[in-house]
């Protein structure tokens, strides 16, 4: 619940890195950011120059670079697209495109900008009105007079949806432990290899000496692979061979009679 | 419309505007309050010097031959229904019901998998579901049981009723959300694995192929 | 002291005694409830024939100047105290928790462009919206998932509920604080409305409507 409750407070940033100058500076991204400087062209929102904004963003942006900021790559976005929008409405149009106009691509900011402000006071119109609770409030005693009671269930869309994404999500982690297979350590393969093999130097498949794991499906790939690369590491210290008569048919393994030799000796 | 204060006064030394202010404010305190309020903490709210007695008789007076009546009890003073309309409020002394987790959380999963048999609900919850949770929920009217599962044993399969659309405000089963939804609305931490989105829910209406009716048995 | 009832009546098909009588009625049940009541449960309760509405209006007049209100909110009513005596009720006040700004923007949002997407949530505040902030709404129960856009991946849509409405002191969304004008202004849209006009730029060629050339100085 403490997330719920932080959120009535702020929205909490998601991650430490993301938290920038900009940011710091109380911007919830590019389009706040624009309308604070387009406020600060102190004119009716309908008469902004979005060519005067977009230079004031470029030398805004420029500015936090200079000083070595990070910047979140959305304001970076906003500002190759305020570049371009500038460029636009500098140079005569071209020939009619596909794209836009220079000056619809304007007018189509502005319209944002315009409707986030807009959005703004109306969240502090509705913040400003009397409210249940606070200005007006409702009968304190509710007549309920006992007898013959019926029952109502009481539930909310909120809990029905809360249980249901709290039940599922009880499930995703018991989705992962599923996921946690047993593995056969590399380890624990070698030790296996060289002792069941121990002095035997005649050529067996090596899947004689996984039979107890390759019978549980769930286990062949790993102790497979961990027993291949295990006695790679013994071959090439020189105390197993390994040998295979054409790809993918079984392969065998034994002691290196050389070392078996040396042992002797 | 006539006014309910225009007229009658028996407080002359006030102006009529003052007296009507009285007035309201006293029928305010007595709507909000708790409990049944005195004179003495209804006076300590109003502007010094005004006689409260008076006030509230002729309040009393006006509400009289109303729905709600203005009643003194002991020292006290509070609205109350009119007697003769006490049958009116056989629905209101209704008694509301939290439905406790576990039912919220069967309740959830019929609404989402249905139609689902007790089997399956045990195995997305998993733990067995006692008796009373499932009757529970069959009393509030919200689920009911749709037909038979074509399967061994032929169980029962469940789903929801209109009146639980009705309740949660929904006007399909398929609005509800999924977990994307859920958790784009913040609802679901968890991450979800890829190919484990909720189950498509089915429309309350009709019989699935693997279902057959009640009453074929 | 002169009745409410006594005349004003627009339904005169009936006696006045059977008027008096349904007024009441309907004044002893919603007196009775603290939770808004809706037309349709109040009717359940009246003789056949009766229309309500005419008769909540009616009572909504009445009661117009006095220190409890009958409130329309949605298509519920309520009994509320008038607002303007608010500060005599301080000690019943509910300990509010404080929207962040961001909640109450998404909020008015909501309100203003419903049925809304999240997606189209996140174009007006051309920010995405942080996880939780759509729970905690959810969680008010101001803000309920209404249905689904017809547009590809089917989005939830989202508008508010009674309770918003209650709470805000609206009878209706149409209610809403300069609706009227933001919808004339084409700021409701989802796009550009036709004839917004494009703020002028600087140092573009040619002289704009509001201008005239600087003759010479």
């Amino acid at each position: 619940m403490s997330v719920a409750a932080d959120a009535f407070e702020e929205d909490t940033p998601v991650d430490e890195a993301e938290v920038l100058l900009v940011d710091v500076d109380g911007f919830e991204g590019p389009l706040d950011l624009l309308l604070a400087l387009a406020r600060s062209q102190k004119v009716d929102l309908t008469k902004i120059s979005v060519l005067a904004l977009a230079e004031q963003y470029l030398v805004f942006i420029d500015h936090a670079r200079k000083l070595h900021l990070q910047i979140a790559a959305d304001y970076l976005v906003m500002a190759a697209w305020l570049a371009y929008l500038k460029s636009r409405l500098l140079l005569p149009d071209p020939e009619p495109m596909e794209e836009p106009s220079g000056e619809e691509m304007a007018a189509r900011l502005a319209f944002r900008l315009k409707r986030l402000q807009a959005m703004r006071d109306a969240a502090e119109k509705l913040s400003d009105r009397d409210k249940l609770g606070s200005s007006f409030f409702e009968r304190g005693m509710p007549e309920a007079i006992a007898s013959d009671r019926t029952m109502r269930w009481g539930a909310e869309l909120y809990d029905l949806l809360q249980s249901y994404s709290a039940l599922r999500a009880r499930q995703f982690a018991s989705f992962v432990k599923v996921k946690k297979r047993k593995v056969i350590g590399l380890q624990e393969a070698r030790d296996r290899l060289m002792r069941l093999i121990g002095d035997d130097a005649t050529w067996m498949p090596m899947d004689t000496y996984l039979t107890e794991f390759l019978a549980k499906p769930e286990l062949r790939a790993t102790a497979r692979a961990s027993a291949l690369s295990a006695s790679l590491e013994l071959v090439r210290e020189g105390k197993l061979e390994l040998t295979q008569s054409s790809n993918f048919a079984p392969l065998y393994v034994r002691r290196r009679s050389a070392s078996l030799e040396a042992k002797r000796a | 419309m006539p006014d309910l204060f225009a007229s009658g006064s028996n407080v002359t030394s006030l102006s009529p505007e003052d007296r009507r202010l009285h007035l309201r404010m006293l029928e305010a305190m007595l709507f909000a309050s708790a409990k049944p309020m005195s004179e003495a903490e209804l006076a300590a709210k109003m502007p010094e010097g005004v006689t409260v007695d008076v006030l509230l008789h002729e309040l009393q007076t006006a509400y009289a031959s109303r729905g709600v009546n203005l009643r003194r009890i002991g020292d006290c003073w509070a609205f109350r229904t009119a007697s003769d309309l006490g049958f009116l409020l056989q629905e209101h002394k209704v008694e509301e019901r939290k439905l406790s987790r576990a039912a919220m959380e069967t309740l959830a999963i019929i609404a989402y998998h249905q139609p689902v048999t007790r089997a399956e609900i045990e195995e997305v919850r998993g733990v067995s579901t006692s008796k009373g949770t499932l009757d529970v929920l069959l009393e509030t009217g919200w689920v009911r049981p749709r037909g038979r599962r074509r399967s061994p044993g032929r169980p029962l399969t469940f789903g929801t009723t209109n009146e639980f659309l009705d309740h949660f405000g929904l006007a399909a089963i398929g609005d509800l959300p999924g977990l994307l939804d859920l958790k784009a609305a913040g609802l679901l931490n968890a991450n979800i694995p890829p190919g484990f989105e909720a189950p498509p829910a089915f429309g309350s209406e009709g019989l699935r192929d693997d279902e057959d009716p009640l009453d074929g048995d």
